[in-house]
């Protein structure tokens, strides 16, 4: 067998081994030999194997591709196998144009030739001072893809995501807040507290901050727990 | 090497580097004598005010910078205001529009209808002088948010924010009354 | 304002302005007409090269650009003590291949065309200057589309994009007449 002395790493690519070895055993690239490209292609692969090299999925992804081509080829659909084996030597010439044109755009390099310079520093009025008609922000509206009553809903959730998109929400804020909406209407309903929470840290802060009042003996619990109060409020109603 | 030639490579090296460079440097880079140096720095100069150029050598100190001629610098100016007036972009426009339809917002709350990352757009915006800080947004933690300006208003020819065009397109207003015709047979 | 000084103001502006600038932009700020314009960067570009001036106005695509002239690379390079530069790989070669002759497009379909992951090879290209994201390509789902840029344009020699030289197509032609010509036997 031909020892092949190679490094896979030359190679772009599979495309770029495959048409290493299409110009090499002089295949045509219009009509290719796939049992003779795959006979071959193997054989690089087993010697990279071999040779421990860490292989890129795309070469085996195109051994298996060869293989496919090969045994559809075999099979009696004789339309199919050639439209895949079009398909990949459609793939192949558009390579080989790419590795010419690039091989061209190569030699026109002079990039580290030219040399240019940075803007100048000079302090400039910034304001915008060009005109729209107001139908530019339709426009722009439109192209979001947000629904209106959407955008209203996000509007209304605002004051709630400010805070929840900043920060976890402390248990003595809502401490605060139970105690201010107690000393505002007496007594409150609980699940009333939760009314336009949305963020999780400020409805558990919220149900720490009930559970603390309590333990702490401030507030009372209803004995359908659906209801807190104040215990001098209770005092009072009781009297 | 040509006279041309050290001259030339005089002014591509104080072209390129921009800030002012040292005798010692510009002649060792540009291979002349630094006692030719002044002579050809004059020669080049001769060449730009024989032309009325945009450019000239000015000497500071032991060094030499190449700049604008004075008597250009209108031009300049107005180059340089007219490239930042490039129109807004597309990611711009929808920042502000959802600013202009909901102010004041956060950032958050951009970021939130949009689905992107805004921050950027947004700071633009208020170097442009469209948006501004508001301190009006009164919730916990009072996150800095945004409104529009009057020069907003001015950009697009309103003259409150009442005048805002309704967020509604006619086709798909058609649409949906088509829509609706069709539900009702 | 006599030719001179409108060349001078543009000379100004195209130095100061460092990067390309748009050719209505140009004209305008320099307060030509348009159509003047190329004539104007024609005569200056002609003086420069009369003096074997050491800068030289770039077309690139619809802009102009002040650079250096390629011939004095060494010197300037010695000044900036910019080491040799390390060329672009084969890869990155074949890479920006695809994106210029096809843009915009994404990554997907210039690993397509490599049979490779490219990924890394266009980050690279981008961060090099000589690629940048484009959001015009109108598809859903709005994938990152990449473009060439101006630095791309001058860093091939090229003023505009139409002047990348044409795709061979000989050889294929050439083996396909071949294959006929067996056909035929």
């Amino acid at each position: 067998m031909e020892t092949i002395s190679f490094k896979l790493d030359v190679f772009e690519g599979p495309l770029d081994l495959l048409l290493h070895l299409i110009s090499k055993h002089k295949l045509n690239i219009n009509d290719i030999e796939i049992s003779k490209l795959l006979e071959q292609y193997l054989l690089y692969i087993e010697q990279a194997k071999e040779q421990d090299l860490e292989l890129a999925g795309e070469f085996l992804e195109m051994a298996a591709r060869l293989i496919y081509i090969k045994t559809v080829s075999l099979l009696p659909k004789p339309q199919e196998a050639e439209d895949i084996k079009k398909e990949l030597q459609g793939a192949l010439i558009e390579y080989s144009l790419c590795k010419k044109a690039a091989e061209k755009l190569k030699g026109q390099f002079c990039g580290h030739d030219i040399f240019v310079r940075e803007p100048l520093k000079i302090k400039l009025d910034s304001e915008y001072k060009l005109k729209h008609p107001p139908e530019k922000l339709v426009e722009a509206f439109f192209r979001m893809n947000v629904k209106k009553a959407d955008l209203m809903k996000k509007a209304d959730e605002q004051k709630i995501n400010a805070v929840v998109q900043q920060k976890v929400v402390s248990v003595i804020s809502k401490v605060v807040f139970v105690l201010k909406n107690l000393y505002r209407h007496g007594k409150s309903r609980i699940d009333s507290l939760f009314d336009g929470m949305t963020g999780r840290s400020e409805r558990v802060a919220t149900f720490l901050a009930i559970l603390e009042l309590t333990k702490s003996g401030r507030i009372m619990i209803s004995d359908d727990n659906t209801e807190i109060f104040f215990k001098r409020v209770n005092k009072n109603a009781a009297e | 090497m040509q006279l041309n030639e050290k001259i030339g490579a005089i002014e591509a090296i104080l072209f390129s580097s921009g800030e002012p460079v040292e005798e010692f440097r510009l002649a060792e880079s540009a291979e002349v004598n630094k006692t030719d140096l002044p002579a050809l720095i004059k020669t080049l100069n001769q060449r730009y005010s024989d032309n009325d150029s945009g450019i000239e050598i000015l000497k500071l100190g032991a060094k030499y910078q190449m700049c604008t001629r004075k008597k250009y610098a209108v031009y300049v100016r107005t180059a340089m205001e007219s490239k930042k007036q490039t129109p807004l972009s597309q990611a711009a426009m929808e920042a502000l529009t959802v600013v202009a339809y909901n102010q004041p917002v956060t950032k958050g709350f951009v970021e939130n209808v949009r689905g992107i990352d805004s921050s950027s757009v947004i700071n633009t915006l208020v170097d442009k002088g469209l948006l501004e800080e508001d301190s009006r947004l009164d919730v916990p933690g009072h996150p800095v948010a945004y409104r529009t300006t009057d020069t907003f208003l001015r950009s697009f020819g309103l003259s409150s924010l009442d005048e805002l065009p309704p967020l509604e397109r006619e086709d798909e207003d058609r649409q949906r009354s088509l829509l609706e015709d069709n539900n009702e047979e």
